[in-house]
């Protein structure tokens, strides 16, 4: 036939799982097929919808960069059927995958721009790739900032990658928890306030934010305050999603789609889009 | 069944002025006002949600004022005012019995109602035609023009299922009664002659009905939204994963499965307003299951719901000894 | 092996934790002899017997259900099986109108020294399931 | 149009005999209280008098389907891990549809620019549309509700009709639109349909004017502008739909509505993924698994029901309206919701307001 069904996924093998909190793990898993492995390629910031025979599919974005292809990582938080029942794998286990989908970061348009990542919780998921992938290609871009906030010091996901961070010279990373806590000696405060407190400058700055809904919303408040046009603030939307190709029509925004037209939109284009929660 | 007779008696024209003066009473008193008015074309009529003065002239009623207008209220946190015939008052009965509206936050105009037709008998006898004028002639029949020409009816001949065998013709709850109380002179028995009838058949002839029945079902939850008594909605274990009683399939087991759980939800608490089979699209009668339980509700625990709010439904109760349940030996 | 070497039959039983579940445990302990058809589903009350689960099973594919729970008076939870009585009985009086055979479908009370009570019980249930034959075709289900 | 021939009432029987040798044949039947697309198996149950209760979308677009199945399984001793095999479950009948109603061919016309003018083609979709062959039978009078000239169609529309035919003088005059439609012709039993041609027209006319001068009651529908103010207005949307019931008659009755669900089921060793039709009114729609909702009241989806079909979908497909007039959305609302009326509010109130 020759024709490419979309909606067959193809098998995965999970070879590393890693608790990063409570809630949440990462998965790293590689094709069954070693040609498929060899040929995948992605761009940062394209999704990938894992399933669990049985139980369904779900949309993660695929947080590995695609410099670094020996898996693929996927890093899920346990709230509904389909996550809680990919928590339950482990190392060795099946998993249906079908990725790339979706658009990317548009990090062509960044080469020598300055770039402030601000990401809260799980939401340094999608910052992840592009971080990964900007440290590898480190000339291309400006100035590196990643402000990362989580609730407590035991939210923050990725603590080999922020330890690494954090030792490195050409970036500045600076980490919040929501509230004092215990021995922790770093920023404490949400974080649009750090963010504001900072004052980064727009100029030739691109910002990219992903997180919570709620800090997303003030975050974006407070680029505004600080100067940053619209063009240049660039976010990742979750919704619901099921075909992950445009068709099946729940994941809309306006005319579109977050799984095909998205997840990566510019704060210009969702201000042409109607408001919705 | 002869019915026409007492039809014909208790048939009175009801002042749709006065419906109108007594909502723009109770509107000073409420957020607003749960009525009818014209739909997009004579015959059908929509509900009309009141909240200014201005909104009050369209307000109609006749035989074509057929919802269940109470079916909003579980839902809804202003206070509200509502016009309802018998049949519809007694979900009221049944809201408050379970606790589901708050009885202060509501102002019921009852209307005595002589019966309101089946629509979609009326679709079918002019063969869907689109309809230009609908008149109510004396009271007794019908002239309905169309783009095919004229057609009249007696309204006793297009009359909805569940109104031959009104037994609660004048509200059983209301702070208003608009017109004279009608009084119905149908026994239970007679109210529940089409279970009983469908009963004799054999076992093999009732399940085949049900599955061509069931086969025309396409899951557009109409039956299940459209019922007031379904207060689950959005929690329906119908469309949940976790427990998992029905999949996505289209077959018959799952459309079994669906109506059984409609009908159970509603074991001893459906008022028999006919919503859910008015819904449906493919003139499926979902109500008959709910009825049957009814007729063993009454044999079973002499209940009948929606009638006085100091009632309990009786699976929410028990006795510790029941009198009509005996041991089922082998 | 089944009643008189016939296919086995699907019968789910759904028993109560604290009488039934212990008097089919007695009945086990004390090697009654018992039909195989049954499958038992372990309840903490009869209360807890949604009809539903009931319809679903039936519609799933067994060709009788038997609920057991304590003898009135004997609920664990005092009231269970007063509540799991009046919704069994609407349920079976709804079945038939639905053209399901209602005495695919039976509700009891055993307790925990009932063993033998139990035994007989199964094997009546058991055996009427066979005379009623199967539900559903080996391929295709009676609901299909 | 093409190839013509003219098929006398009383061959009728043969002829669908015959056409249902070729395919599994799809026609309208009366079953209670409804009309509904079923296999053929007799003329004396065909129904072709008014537009069937439901569309004839599900006989290619099916409301439930299994993409594939899987099943777990272990290798040699079985001491490996548990690997899974799939199995694509393509569907291969060819299908031939005989009497829906040219608003139903076009509800074909608006999925296929979803589902096969796209870079990930619904493959399951495109291959069930292309094994199908549709004669559409063309309209007498309009049924209650109808709009179709009101977005640009009508009642001899041939908008995604292989074929069409229409009741004249005794008979039917069948005549081909597509290169597909003319295994609708390919029949012993037809007559040259030449000499019918002239009162086919006549037949037309009288029609599209009847059916015109009841479309003029609403008029004209445009697509709507995405700056569109009252579109934004919940005071609006909550006015027009307080009595909506958030059930699933519209979109299910829709020849155009295509939203869908995907969903696993199995037993212990095996399952299947589903695809079944969905309903942008239901709650669970865009319900996420955290509990946000972005969708949360029925006036909110309603928007986005009437947004995707007027405003959205003409943004990504050059101005073409999801709708096809069909009108059953509004003959079946349980609680007459109209929304005819609803969309030309918003189009005047454009008129007026035009940022």
């Amino acid at each position: 036939m020759g024709l490419k069904n979309p909606y067959l996924p193809d098998i995965v093998t999970i070879t590393k799982v890693i608790q990063e909190t409570p809630n949440i793990k990462s998965f790293q898993v590689v094709f069954d097929d070693p040609e498929k492995m060899k040929s995948f390629t992605f761009q940062p910031g394209q999704v990938g919808q894992l399933s669990v025979f049985g139980v369904g599919e779900s949309t993660f974005v695929i947080n590995s960069p695609p410099t670094r292809k020996e898996y693929l990582q996927f890093s899920v938080m346990k709230v509904g059927e389909v996550t809680s029942a990919i928590h339950e794998l482990h190392e060795g286990d099946k998993m249906g995958l079908r990725a790339p989908l979706g658009n990317w970061f548009p990090y062509e348009n960044m080469k020598g721009k300055n770039i402030l990542f601000i990401g809260g919780g799980i939401g340094l998921a999608p910052l992840r790739t592009l971080i990964l992938f900007m440290l590898d290609n480190r000339k291309d871009y400006g100035k590196i900032t990643i402000l990362y906030g989580a609730r407590t010091p035991v939210d923050l996901c990725y603590k080999e990658d922020l330890k690494e961070w954090e030792s490195r010279e050409d970036l500045e990373l600076i980490l919040t928890v929501d509230n004092e806590y215990p021995g922790w000696t770093k920023k404490v405060g949400l974080v649009p306030n750090v963010l504001l407190e900072m004052a980064p400058k727009p100029d030739n700055t691109v910002a990219i934010t992903c997180g919570p809904p709620i800090m997303i919303k003030y975050t974006l408040i407070a680029l505004d305050k600080l100067g940053f046009k619209d063009e240049d603030v660039i976010t990742t939307l979750e919704r619901r999603m099921k075909c992950g190709i445009g068709l099946c029509g729940r994941c809309n925004i306006g005319s579109k789609y977050v799984c095909k037209d998205g997840p990566v939109f510019s704060l210009a284009q969702l201000k042409s889009l109607p408001q919705e929660e | 069944m002869n019915w026409d007779h007492y039809m014909e008696k208790r048939r009175k024209p009801l002042s749709e002025k006065g419906l109108r003066e007594k909502i723009s009473q109770i509107l000073k008193e409420v957020d607003v006002v749960i009525s009818w008015k014209m739909g997009f074309d004579p015959i059908h009529a929509t509900p009309h949600f009141i909240r200014d003065e201005k909104e009050i002239e369209e307000s109609v009623f006749n035989v074509f004022c057929v919802h269940n207008l109470t079916t909003y209220l579980p839902f809804m946190k202003e206070k509200v005012g509502i016009v309802v015939k018998g049949c519809d008052s007694r979900t009221l009965v049944q809201f408050i019995q379970e606790g589901l509206i708050t009885r202060e936050n509501l102002k019921i105009i009852g209307i005595p109602c002589s019966g309101v037709v089946d629509v979609k008998k009326i679709m079918e006898e002019i063969g869907e035609s689109p309809v230009l004028q609908a008149e109510i002639l004396d009271n007794s029949s019908l002239k309905i023009r169309t783009l095919d020409g004229e057609k009249f009816f007696q309204i006793d001949s297009v009359l909805a299922q569940k109104c031959k065998t009104c037994r609660y013709p004048t509200p059983l709850i209301y702070d208003h009664l608009i017109g004279e109380p009608i009084k119905s002179q149908i026994g239970w028995d007679k109210a529940y002659e089409d279970v009983t009838e469908f009963d004799k058949k054999t076992l093999e002839e009732k399940l085949s009905f049900w599955k061509k029945e069931f086969e025309k079902c396409i899951r557009c939850y109409a039956c299940r939204n459209a019922c007031p008594l379904c207060v689950c909605q959005d929690r329906c274990i119908a469309e949940s994963r976790d427990p998992h009683f029905v999949s996505q399939k289209l077959e018959l087991p799952e459309k079994f499965m669906f109506h059984f759980i409609h009908a159970i939800h509603l074991a001893g608490r459906c008022v028999e307003c006919g919503e859910c089979e008015r819904a449906c699209p493919m003139g499926i009668p979902v109500k008959m299951m709910k009825k049957k339980i009814n007729y063993e509700m009454k044999q079973l625990f002499d209940y009948e719901t929606g009638i006085n709010v100091d009632d309990k439904p009786p699976m929410y109760t028990f006795k510790v000894e029941e009198e009509k349940i005996k041991e089922h030996e082998l | 092996m089944s009643q008189e070497n016939k296919r086995e039959l699907k019968i789910i039983g759904f028993l109560c934790n604290w009488c039934s579940y212990g008097g089919a445990d007695t009945a086990g302990v004390s090697r009654f002899k018992q039909p195989t058809d049954l499958r038992i589903v372990r309840v903490p009350c009869s209360g807890r017997v949604d009809p539903l689960f009931v319809v679903k099973a039936l519609i799933g594919g067994a060709d009788g259900v038997l609920v057991s729970g304590c003898h009135p008076r004997d609920c664990h939870y005092s009231d269970g099986n007063f509540y799991a009585r009046r919704r069994l009985e609407m349920l079976k009086r709804l079945l038939p109108f639905l053209g399901i055979d209602p005495r695919r479908f039976r509700y009891t009370w055993v307790s925990a020294s009932e063993g033998q009570r139990w035994q007989r019980v199964v094997t009546e249930f058991t055996k009427l399931i066979h005379e009623l034959g199967p539900l559903h075709g080996e391929k295709e289900k009676a609901f299909e | 149009m093409g190839r013509n021939g003219f098929l006398r009432k009383d061959r009728l029987e043969a002829y669908l005999n015959n056409l249902s040798k070729k395919g599994g044949l799809y026609v309208p039947k009366e079953e209670k209280g409804a009309i509904v697309f079923r296999k053929y198996s007799g003329v004396s149950e065909l129904s072709l008098k008014k537009p069937a209760t439901t569309p004839a979308k599900s006989i290619i677009y099916l409301q439930s389907e299994t993409f594939f199945r899987f099943m777990f399984e272990k290798e040699g001793n079985g001491l490996d891990k548990v690997n899974v095999r799939i199995q694509e479950n393509m569907d291969q009948e060819i299908r031939i549809i005989f009497g829906a109603r040219p608003c139903d061919a076009k509800g074909f016309s608006v999925i296929d620019r979803v589902f096969i003018d796209t870079d990930t083609q619904d493959v399951y979709y495109k291959k069930r549309r292309e094994n199908s062959y549709i004669a559409t039978k063309s309209c007498d009078s309009p049924s209650s509700g109808c709009f179709c000239i009101s977005v640009g169609g009508g009642p001899f529309d041939e908008e995604g009709s292989d074929a069409q035919f229409t009741e004249i003088n005794g008979g039917y005059l069948i005549e081909a639109i597509t290169e597909k439609g003319n295994i609708f012709l390919e029949s012993e039993l037809l007559e040259p349909g030449e000499t019918y041609l002239e009162e086919k027209r006549k037949r037309k006319e009288e029609v599209e004017r009847l059916v015109k001068e009841y479309c003029e009651r609403v008029g004209k529908i445009e697509p709507l502008s995405p700056k569109l103010r009252l579109f934004s207005d919940e005071d609006f949307w909550k006015k027009h739909l307080s009595k909506c019931l958030s059930c699933g008659v519209c979109t299910y009755l829709c020849p155009t509505c295509y939203c869908f669900n995907i969903t696993d089921e199995k037993t212990f060793y095996e399952g299947e993924r589903i695809r079944s039709w969905d309903s942008c009114m239901f709650f669970h729609f865009t319900l996420e698994a955290s509990g946000h909702n972005p969708r949360p009241d029925k006036f909110k989806r309603f928007r986005n029901r009437v947004g995707h079909k007027f405003m959205f979908y003409p943004e990504r497909y050059s101005g073409q309206i999801a709708c096809c007039g069909c009108g059953r959305c509004v003959r079946f609302c349980p609680v007459s919701v109209d929304i005819r009326e609803i969309v030309l509010e918003l189009m005047k109130s454009e008129e007026g307001g035009r940022e």
